[in-house]
């Protein structure tokens, strides 16, 4: 049952290849993972709905009859109508509007918020990971200072001295969560570092470029991507949180944080005001932990069953 | 049993050094974050209208002119052995003062958090992984997802339109007795227990599939006493290693949430400071949030080395290759 | 005949926080072409990182490494690259030694594009075939990844990506020893058929005695950190010196049943090579160690290349 | 075998998986007998189903997902498969012991090796109070050459010989009339692994405990074992006295075992492997389950159920052409 095109080498070690019929497929870990993912349910609504928001909040304002600063005076405070979904606020903006566009602000700061500290995190765990030894002790203590500080007090400091501003406030949210990644991608690399394989890089004249980024990183990182997406979450209700306390993303810029800041003192005689925004808020992130979770389980699918 | 003691003795030393190490380092981090804010603080006081002089004279008092390094250390010195962190721009109080009378109510708060985080989240984490994949299991996890997601100022917004407004059961804002913390430290500890029900399900499903978990089973102890003597001790682990993480955001979560009931603590007194641009200000009342999260996490490290011995076997030496 | 690696009074050491370990302390020994060196000890005697070193995975504390004549033991830069195409490694486990996020095509083409031998993407590609066929992989499996075949085949692909380069020295670090035993036999076979028909050379490290027995013409035995006695490997199974050596192989489980074998058993354990004592680190196990054991050893010539360590040879 | 004499016997034993909706047939209709105070040898490669047996009669398999499809398991002529949950725990670590492989991870990390071992005695014993249970459990380790006042250490400070030395401590703590012996020095050095078996060995006849020696090395149970059965994709393929199987292996498989080891003794220039891998426990093949790497396999061998035939008395043979490839 020997395929026939391999007779003419035929070899005195080759009698393991004996009717090899199945077909090989290729599947890697990561397609493996996407798969898993797609058969979780609840990770596939979150980022149904992410999307939904995602693209009804970029598109959505075109097709909308207000501005998102429009204010009109006539319609102040009225209750959810035909005519505006979600009501009005106190200069008479139209809420549905003002939460499509806020969409916008909430998603990009918490992506980008949390891609821009796994970055930074990513560089600096890998350097370090790779380097070790004396460094690693040094760096660690560093990273001590840097995680005593809570993160959203950073946020809070950081936004205070850099001022307002969307690049800014993307800044201030991210550096809280590096030392999380680094001390996940340390741990990861330290129980990978010993793998043979990275051996097996150095013997073949591998780069240290090569082996950080082709070799080590592959394999260390899924647990901080699952961290990423939940940190998504994480960075959206702080964003919310700095524009409550009147940092960060600045009135009249429709951030749903701001918003809520703006209604808090309505809310008694108004209470779609804060309904809105804050279950708008709710709502993704809780989609986003669904994703998240669904990553995880898909990742490490010991946990579910 | 006298080693043991004398062991755990020279953890807590150790952590303790650890600790003043960190507080320092904080210091420095956060003063020289302050330091690099790009506004001239003298214009800021003075407002626009103020002189050459009169403003050559304020930054010769609050020793702005001096070099990065000159004015770190007379910081640092000024905190450390004078416990002084300075005046208050505005109010020309020393923030220490003011800070002494503040920090009571927010430790109480953060206290609180932390306490009901772990008494209910362990437990609701715990139900779950024991009944994992049955409803017990689903509800809790439903639960926390939607407790991790809300916004904790939002919730307390509600709370407050609810609780206080409606139905005149609680005060809305402001310090009293007892009842002036019940909605804060509710608004602020839902999102901890969530985190904390989450964390403790998915180590005590890790700790399941130990093998010593086999072995304790064919040793004739009882699926409670598994639970009990072998699984829980072992799963709480790394749940007291989440605790301090939550902790950061139980202590950072007090600003807002002080915010929103109007309670004088150190929280408050940090966005007064930021709004007032009252440097000394926030960077006393962050180095003190940030102090109070050192400490507590000493402890945590402390009741850590009382839960795994490997911790405290770290500091007798008797490791097994390490003898002798 | 230049041998094809010579290593004289290498030594390797670790900084630990309980002191120094003395992993590899001191050894010496040589290897000819196309000739097998078995090193045999129990876990923790250094018998890995004697070979690591060698192959200059890790940095020698002191002494030479020759290959070829030339000491390597420093190299750097083009001189160690082109050493270490020439010395390579099998790993004992066939799961941790392949990335698994490589398909084994990317495994085992990988030193081929690094080397920078090969012009173009075709040329590539008949040498990797060429590989796949000597170590027996099916080339259906080009695009699988590790976890998708069993151990036997991971070591196959782990061997062809050794022998990619064409070395001359294969340290061979417990090739089999996570394999079950019928296919151990597929693959130690495979490694002798290699070896026969590229004239290889190399260091076989193991503690399955009869594994090494079978592949080896000279054994060296390891005991924390240091040779106790090395030999040609029927004139150690013949007769074996060394009181530790002598214990090692009364220890193996024979499957002879009419014919057990005298059984030696060690007293204690294996302990550490961190801050020894001078003399003779088998000693506080041996039966026969006496107060002039505590005085630092050295091999001594007892037979034709049978050397032993050990100062009570001529009285026991 | 005195059937009279016989102390535990396994019968017609299926245990399934499920995992990602994929059927495992870990066990398939497994018999075993063991007499008492003997020690039956289980040989088989990674994924024969030789664990899974010794859980099974434990009853002590994760549910899910491993399932107990039938079977019995006769211990001293009561079936642990009828026994209520309550039962079985008086019977664990009482009456039937094991011991697992790798004693870095069978023991709990953070409680002392006097508290686990003291934790069995008192389970069983339960007129001891802690300070008694404990002074036993220091006579465990005493037994097994440990010195009693490492009691109070906890697992991570001692080395893996060590540690498997507590294990065993802690399964013959209670005297038991059956171990369970789960390839007990597998994860051993050579000259550890001589001093545990000649331990166990040792500790079970002064105890006439009846051992079931569950390993992948046919060392081992040529040299502590009086029966032997081969395992292969579980199925029992081969079982009878050592002699038996180490003088006249009669299952192509048995004799591909014996042919594929080096031998001390004897000078060869190649090995002998069998071809071929072991098949997939979740798509096992039809007929004989070896007939795939079986050098004399035929078309009978691929569709029939194979029974298993008595070549000599005691000895067993799942191989329908056993008679003709007898030399």
């Amino acid at each position: 049952m020997k395929e026939k095109k391999h007779n003419h080498k035929k070899h005195n070690h080759e009698n393991h290849i004996h009717e090899e019929q199945i077909q090989v497929r290729k599947k890697s870990m990561t397609m493996i993972t996407l798969k898993r993912l797609s058969e979780s349910k609840t990770a596939m609504i979150g980022l149904g709905i992410i999307i939904l928001i995602f693209l009804v909040s970029l598109i959505g304002p075109f097709f909308c009859k207000y501005g998102v600063n429009e204010m009109i005076m006539a319609d102040r405070c009225l209750p959810p109508s035909a005519k505006h979904w979600f009501g009005t606020d106190t200069y008479g903006r139209d809420i549905f509007v003002r939460l499509l566009y806020g969409g916008r602000y909430s998603l990009i700061l918490g992506i980008s918020g949390s891609l821009f500290g796994l970055a930074i995190g990513v560089v600096l765990g890998l350097i370090n990971g790779y380097i070790g030894g004396a460094f690693d002790n040094i760096f660690m203590r560093i990273l001590d200072i840097w995680s005593a500080i809570p993160g959203t007090l950073l946020a809070v400091l950081i936004s205070t001295v850099l001022g307002p501003g969307f690049f800014n406030t993307m800044v201030a949210l991210s550096i809280g969560s590096v030392p999380l990644i680094i001390r996940l991608l340390r741990g990861r690399i330290l129980s990978v570092g010993h793998e043979e394989f990275l051996e097996a890089a150095t013997t073949i004249n591998a780069s240290p470029f090569r082996i950080m980024f082709k070799h080590m990183l592959p394999n260390v990182i899924s647990p901080v991507i699952v961290n990423t997406t939940m940190s998504v979450g994480g960075v959206i209700l702080e964003a919310a949180a700095l524009s409550y306390i009147g940092l960060g993303i600045q009135p009249p810029n429709p951030e749903w944080g701001a918003m809520l800041s703006d209604a808090k003192n309505y809310a008694t005689y108004y209470p779609w005001m804060l309904l809105f925004p804050g279950c708008a808020i709710a709502l993704v992130v809780l989609c986003i932990n669904l994703l998240g979770d669904g990553l995880r389980d898909a990742i490490d699918p010991k946990l579910k069953k | 049993m006298k080693a043991g003691t004398n062991r755990m003795g020279k953890y807590i030393l150790n952590r303790l050094l650890w600790m003043i190490f960190v507080l320092v380092g904080t210091a420095i981090v956060i003063f020289t974050i302050m330091y690099f804010i790009p506004k001239d603080i003298a214009k800021v006081l003075l407002g626009s209208s103020a002189t050459q002089a009169e403003l050559a004279s304020l930054r010769e008092r609050l020793g702005l002119n001096d070099p990065y390094i000159v004015q770190l250390l007379r910081y640092l010195k000024n905190v450390f052995t004078k416990f002084d962190l300075g005046k208050s721009y505005i109010y020309n109080v020393p923030v220490m003062q003011e800070l002494l009378s503040r920090i009571p109510r927010t430790f109480f708060i953060g206290c609180s958090v932390i306490l009901f985080d772990s008494l209910l989240g362990i437990p609701l984490g715990l139900m779950a992984g024991l009944n994992q994949n049955k409803w017990q299991d689903a509800l809790c996890m439903v639960l926390a997802l939607i407790f991790v997601s809300v916004p904790n100022f939002w919730l307390a917004l509600q709370l407050v339109d609810i609780f206080a407004v409606k139905l005149h059961w609680l005060p809305a804002f402001g310090i009293g007795g007892i009842k002036y913390y019940i909605m804060p430290v509710f608004a602020a500890f839902v999102s901890g227990v969530a985190t904390n029900a989450r964390q403790m399900r998915s180590s005590l499903l890790d700790v399941t599939r130990a093998d010593y978990i086999t072995s304790a089973r064919a040793k004739g102890v009882s699926e409670r006493n598994v639970v009990l003597k072998h699984m829980l001790p072992n799963a709480l682990i790394p749940v007291v290693t989440g605790l301090g993480v939550g902790l950061g955001k139980s202590i950072a979560g007090s600003v807002i949430i002080e915010t929103v009931f109007t309670i004088p603590g150190v929280g408050m007194y940090l966005l007064t400071g930021i709004n007032n641009a009252d440097y000394p200000v926030v960077q006393g009342s962050i180095i003190i949030l940030s102090f109070f999260s050192a400490l507590v996490m000493l402890l945590l490290d402390i009741v850590y080395a009382q839960v795994d011995p490997r911790i405290k076997a770290q500091y007798s030496g008797r490791m097994h290759g390490v003898t002798k | 005949m230049v041998p094809v690696i010579e290593i004289k009074d290498l030594a390797k050491y670790f900084s630990v926080p309980a002191g120094k370990n003395l992993a590899v302390d001191g050894v010496s020994l040589k290897i000819e072409r196309g000739k097998t060196m078995g090193v045999v000890g129990e876990s923790g005697c250094g018998k890995s990182t004697l070979g690591r070193t060698i192959i200059r995975l890790y940095e020698p504390t002191s002494g030479q490494i020759l290959l070829n004549g030339e000491d390597v033991s420093h190299a750097k830069g083009a001189q160690l690259k082109k050493a270490r195409e020439n010395m390579q490694i099998i790993f004992q486990d066939p799961y941790s030694s392949l990335n698994p996020r490589m398909t084994v095509e990317e495994t085992v083409s990988e030193p081929l594009e690094i080397s920078h031998k090969y012009k173009s993407k075709a040329e590539i590609m008949d040498k990797m075939r060429e590989l796949f066929h000597r170590v027996g992989i099916d080339k259906r499996y080009r695009l699988a990844y590790p976890h998708e075949m069993d151990g036997g085949r991971r070591q196959r692909v782990g061997i062809a990506r050794a022998i990619a380069l064409n070395p001359e020295f294969v340290m061979c670090d417990e090739p089999v020893s996570a394999l079950d035993v019928s296919v151990q036999a597929q693959v130690l076979n495979l490694l002798m058929d290699l070896q026969e028909q590229y004239q290889l050379t190399y260091m076989f490290v193991t503690h399955d005695l009869s594994v090494v027995k079978h592949i080896s013409d000279h054994i060296s035995v390891m005991y924390l950190g240091q040779l106790v006695e090395t030999s040609p490997s029927k004139e150690l199974f013949a007769n074996p010196l060394h009181p530790y050596t002598k214990a090692l192989l009364s220890a193996i489980p024979s499957i002879d049943i009419h014919r057990p074998m005298q059984r030696k058993i060690l007293k204690g354990e294996l302990t550490s090579a961190i801050n020894p004592k001078p003399g003779c680190r088998f000693a506080p196990r041996c039966e026969f160690a006496t107060e002039s054991c505590s005085a630092p050893q050295g091999l001594q010539e007892v037979g034709t290349d049978h050397f032993v360590s050990c100062c009570r040879i001529n009285e026991i | 075998m005195d059937d009279n004499n016989v102390f535990l016997s396994v019968n017609d034993l299926v245990v399934e998986y499920t995992s990602d909706k994929k059927i495992i047939y870990a066990v398939n209709g497994v018999s075993l007998k063991l007499e008492k105070g003997k020690t039956l040898g289980l040989v088989g490669e990674t994924g024969a189903g030789k664990t899974t047996i010794a859980k099974s009669i434990l009853r002590i398999l994760p549910d899910p997902p491993a399932k107990i499809k039938s079977g019995q398991c006769i211990v001293g002529g009561e079936d642990m498969m009828q026994k209520t949950e309550k039962e079985m725990l008086d019977i664990r670590g009482n009456k039937i012991s094991m011991i697992f492989q790798d004693p870095m991870t069978a023991l709990n990390p953070i409680m002392t090796v006097g508290e686990q071992i003291a934790e069995v005695i008192k389970l069983h014993d339960k007129s001891l109070n802690k300070k008694q249970a404990f002074a036993k459990a220091m006579d465990a380790l005493e037994m097994v050459g440990i010195k009693a006042e490492r009691g109070g250490e906890f697992p991570f400070q001692f080395s893996g010989g060590m540690k498997q030395r507590v294990v065993i401590a802690m399964a013959l703590a209670s005297n038991p009339e059956l171990l369970l012996a789960d390839e007990p020095t597998t994860a051993l050095d050579v000259t550890i692994q001589a001093q545990i078996l000649s331990m166990i060995k040792e500790l079970q006849q002064r105890q006439n405990t009846s051992m079931l020696l569950i390993t992948h090395d046919l060392g081992v149970v040529a040299e502590t074992c009086d029966d032997t059965a081969v395992i292969y994709a579980g199925e029992i393929v081969e079982s009878g006295s050592k002699e038996d199987i180490f003088d006249h292996p009669a299952h192509p498989y048995t004799i591909g075992l014996f042919a594929a080891l080096p031998k001390l003794n004897e000078e060869t220039d190649r090995l002998n492997p069998i071809k071929g891998m072991t098949p997939d426990p979740s798509e096992l093949p039809e007929g004989c389950k070896f007939h795939p790497r079986c050098e004399f396999a035929e078309k009978k061998c691929k569709c029939e159920q194979i029974p298993m035939v008595e070549v000599s008395p005691g000895h067993f043979c799942r191989c329908c052409r056993v008679n003709e490839l007898e030399r």
